[in-house]
């Protein structure tokens, strides 16, 4: 695995209450991409030891210097640092980490995000070519992301808030069961967004019979595996590690009671 | 600069350079071997492991405090057997001594282990007698001096020739009766200090941040209570020590040598960064360059006490 | 945002507000004094007294470390009846709790020193059982329990009706049951931590750079032990705690007395910004106010272990 | 006491391996400037708890803001980050702290200075009018610092180097013994410098019965008198403080041999 440590920040854009940004990223995407769902390690300034994991939002091969854009929310101290960084700036990356989804390029997905968990679905959505349909939550109209890009590189855009100022006045999993209900036929639901969400997503893709896989949070020390402390409890009474087996994972391995 | 011999012993093993990693924060080698040739280290000690397979502790297991983290991952590994057939040997692919790390519930745990890495042959075995993770067993031998010599004992009547090397306690009164115990029942080299014990808690939720409630604090917090017990323990014991603690700077790890270590481990330090061993490694050869040592054993003991 | 009452009471005394300030970082308060109104501070711990003036240990006697400091001021002061005559009655101007601080090299010294104290009318004696510097008697009462017992019972049998606060070391086994010691032998109220015992070596000269070699470590670096220490003590005690150690933030506040304080002490965070007693205490009401508490003291013991 | 906590950089020059920088200091001189030869306390950066003891070079009552020059050496990582700052950022300054020298605006004085001690010096030359008498010592000539200054705002200067590369080869100590052979009629020798300097050159004045005042330095915590950890030894067994009680001292008080 190439690790690329240093990124120009070259472009940021406000997202309501998120930043997008895109960084070069030297070989990165060359040497480690795998699918889309896979996550980069990013340091935070100097008086935080530990790096912060983000999702890669997409990412392309390009000269000389790859691509590669996230977007989060500024929660805490980490992600409040990194909101401040400006383009020109270099940010101390590692990745590309983890395990994306199990996926094709000619698949056809319902991808399914909720609020901060959307980013990754659409790097899935640019990699099925505009075959896949999301269906995306958000808390209310204006925390809404991303969505003309779902819009360009979707089949179908489905939105849920949950005050219903924005799309169907709910929660995703109801979206999820009425796409479901009227199309079976995908090759699998892929989620990310918080636990409870990707529990009932989980359970609604069980009852289709459609396979299921989601994307997990656990907090990090090293993020490759070496460190065992973002551990991810299976039904199988197993812990398995979100940086290195994830953080994708086959939604039934999941304990979801855990 | 003139070229410093980087080279130490412990306890008749040599080490090419003091820069061990330490036990916990770099697996079994294989995640990092991606980065680096393992053989650039001086010695990786393994991930601690027990007996029998063990899932740890549930989630989260790690937060983060002033220059510190805590950690409460409580010894998951897969056992020492999966470590003879699956990890050792490709840890032995690379010109690298390897530590085995060892936690028992009971004196006979730790000898059963000792004779299954002596038989595999590891290198050296590092009895945890530290962890603070593990409710049975762990603490108690770390912070009694009849216990832990018990546990010494019988690690290395079951050792055969490889060396045993005792890891201590910081959360503990006084570490050097400790160290002297450790030492009395036979322990070739003394390793310290494993983590401090603290907790934290999210005030918004009021739930401490580790699901275990409290867990151990490394980083470079810790730093200046590591240099202390090392010192303390140097001027105790006659064994050669591995000090760890705290450090991410070559200037950290010779502050732990100028107090009594022949060898540094380097642990959390390479979550911010996968190279800071041998980021460290090159700063202290560079060090001890500028002071015009040929041997990095000189610094060794050599701090100046008022 | 509601206001917040934020009055919380330490066996019988009163203090406006939470936040005290830790003995030996603000003097006697005159410095401080020309920066605010000390009326502000819910108490003050003076500066560490001896029976006899004392001028302390040689300089340097201050060293940095990650997110903390080093210190081995070894207790100099005016001695307690110079603080009766010259500093008390400057302190009495102010609407705020005086709290005397004392080391003895024996019982009775502290028993000379709080009969002094409590006829002279300070609000509560804080006995340092703990002050890891001075090498006759201090750290010994505050290792172990039976002569932290011995300690505390004099003390209160010549304090009167001022209230008797122990102040326990971290450097320990065990810190609940030296706790359960204090409070058995009539501990009115605990407080903890104390400086964690550490050591800083300069690799240039390879001097320690503390002229007594080690000194006690303070600031944020430990504040993960003190939450730890707190917890663990308020789980076992029923009398009051005053938390600190490595305060320099409301949360930092708002953690030890979830973990069971019912006041905290600022005391490293003085150094950087004179100001941080104030800051803390703002922001703990704002975040108790953010929580819609009608008191402070609702955030005491209330951490919801998993 | 007043103390003014953001002071703005409006000048910055390099002088050799040294760093001059000009601070508007609000009110902070009108409040508590007394003598030359007090000091200021920096806060360096976020990672670091301690502030950095610095003496005040020159400074000057104006308005709005006072004004006050430092020069300082980068030795290690506080001063390094201060070397770093630019021209209209802002330094959380603590000050006017501490007594400087006892003096008078009539007197005539010697002053001396060794190395990175010459800057408080200069205040202590503008303070007297053009009266005093400079005697400055370096390392070699390229550590030269403020000697421009020097030759404006004193009668007299002499400077030694080292390594003999300017001026005197050799020790301030001689140069002063010179001056006071020919002209005893200071109204007292004031030095800052290296501990063994200040010891030597107090030797030299009490030989010949000038009063000696010496500026100490000493690792500090709170820079006001609270802490007691900057201790400095006096002859008669007792333990001052340096931020609080001098840093000025009188050279016959000192315990030399401590
Ligand atoms: C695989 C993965 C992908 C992620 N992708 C994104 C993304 O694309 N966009 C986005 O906005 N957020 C994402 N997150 C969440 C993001 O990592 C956290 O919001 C961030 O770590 C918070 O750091 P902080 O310093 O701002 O918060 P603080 O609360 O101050 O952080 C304290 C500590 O807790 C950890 N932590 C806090 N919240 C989380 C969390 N939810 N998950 C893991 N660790 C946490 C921090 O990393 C840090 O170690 C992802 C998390 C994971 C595990
Ligand atoms: C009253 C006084 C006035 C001073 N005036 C000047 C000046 O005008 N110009 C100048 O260049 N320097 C001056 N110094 C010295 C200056 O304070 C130190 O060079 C500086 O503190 C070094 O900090 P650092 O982080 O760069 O070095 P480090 O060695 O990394 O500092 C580590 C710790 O030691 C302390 N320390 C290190 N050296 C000294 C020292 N010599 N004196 C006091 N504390 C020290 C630091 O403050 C810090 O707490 C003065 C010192 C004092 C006490
Ligand atoms: C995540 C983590 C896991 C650890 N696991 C072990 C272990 O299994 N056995 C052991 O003896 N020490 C373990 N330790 C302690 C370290 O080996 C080391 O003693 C300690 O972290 C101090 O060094 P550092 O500050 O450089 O990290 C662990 C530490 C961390 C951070
Ligand atoms: C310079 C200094 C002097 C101290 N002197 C005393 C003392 O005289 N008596 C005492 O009980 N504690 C003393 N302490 C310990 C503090 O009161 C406090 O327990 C400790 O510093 C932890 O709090 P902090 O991290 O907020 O500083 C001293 C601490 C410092 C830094
Ligand atoms: S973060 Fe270290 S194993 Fe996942
Ligand atoms: S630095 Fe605190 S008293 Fe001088």
């Amino acid at each position: 695995m190439k690790v690329e440590h240093s990124c120009k920040i070259v472009e940021k854009d406000r997202m309501g209450d998120a930043v997008y940004m895109v960084l070069e990223a030297g070989h990165m995407v060359r040497a480690s991409f795998r699918t889309p769902g896979q996550f980069v390690h990013i340091k935070c300034g100097d008086g935080l030891l530990l790096r912060r994991p983000i999702s890669v939002c997409t990412c392309q091969e390009d000269e000389p210097d790859d691509l590669l854009a996230i977007a989060f929310e500024a929660r805490g101290e980490g992600t409040g640092w990194l909101a401040r960084r400006e383009v020109g700036e270099t940010l101390d990356v590692l990745g590309l980490l983890g395990n994306g989804f199990s996926m094709t390029r000619e698949g056809r997905y319902l991808l399914v995000g909720g609020g901060i968990g959307v980013p990754p679905l659409r790097g899935c959505a640019q990699y099925t070519g505009g075959r896949s349909t999301a269906v995306l939550g958000f808390r209310s109209e204006d925390k809404v992301i991303l969505r003309n890009c779902f819009e360009d590189e979707c089949a179908k855009v489905l939105i849920a808030t949950d005050d219903g100022s924005l799309g169907y006045h709910g929660f995703v999993d109801d979206l999820v069961r009425r796409e479901l209900e009227e199309d079976r036929n995908y090759d699998g639901v892929l989620a990310c967004g918080p636990k409870p969400m990707l529990k009932s997503v989980a359970d609604v893709a069980a009852a289709f019979g459609v396979p299921c896989q989601v994307s997990m949070e656990e907090r990090m020390g090293c993020g490759v595996g070496a460190c065992l402390v973002c551990a991810c409890d299976m039904k199988d009474g197993s812990r398995k590690h979100v940086c290195k087996d994830g953080p994708v994972f086959d939604a039934r391995e999941v304990d979801w009671d855990a | 600069m003139p070229d410093v011999n980087l080279a130490v012993n412990l306890a008749g093993v040599t080490l090419k350079n003091p820069i061990v990693v330490a036990s916990g924060t770099f697996g079994f080698g294989r995640e990092y071997s991606r980065f680096y040739d393992l053989g650039e280290l001086g010695g990786i000690c393994a991930k601690g492991l027990t007996l029998h397979p063990r899932e740890g502790n549930p989630a989260p297991r790690i937060a983060e405090t002033p220059m510190g983290i805590l950690n409460s991952v409580g010894l998951q590994n897969p056992g020492v057997d999966a470590f003879i057939r699956e990890e050792l040997p490709f840890l032995r692919q690379f010109d690298v001594k390897v530590i085995a790390n060892i936690s028992g519930n009971t004196p006979e745990e730790y000898g059963v282990m000792c004779e299954m890495l002596a038989d595999a042959g590891v290198d050296l075995i590092e009895v945890n007698i530290s962890c603070p993770n593990v409710k049975a067993g762990g603490l108690a031998y770390g912070t009694r001096p009849e216990l832990a010599a018990e546990v010494t004992e019988t690690a290395k009547a079951h050792a055969g020739n490889v060396p045993v090397m005792v890891k201590l306690s910081p959360n503990v009164t006084d570490i050097a009766q400790i160290a002297k115990a450790a030492e009395a029942a036979g322990a070739d080299v003394l390793s310290l200090i494993n983590t401090l014990r603290g907790m934290r808690i999210d005030t918004k939720t009021r739930r401490p941040v580790l699901k275990m409630n409290t867990g151990g604090l490394s980083g470079p917090a810790v730093l200046p209570v590591a240099v202390r017990m090392v010192w303390e323990v140097a001027q105790a014991v006659r064994v050669p020590i591995l000090g760890m603690g705290g450090v991410s700077k070559g200037e950290d790890a010779a502050q732990l040598m100028l107090a009594g270590a022949s060898a540094v481990a380097v642990g959390t330090a390479c979550f911010a960064d996968p190279f800071a061993p041998l980021k460290v490694r090159d700063e202290l050869a560079a060090l001890a360059a500028e002071q015009k040592l040929s041997a990095i054993s000189q610094l060794t003991g050599e701090v100046k006490p008022w």
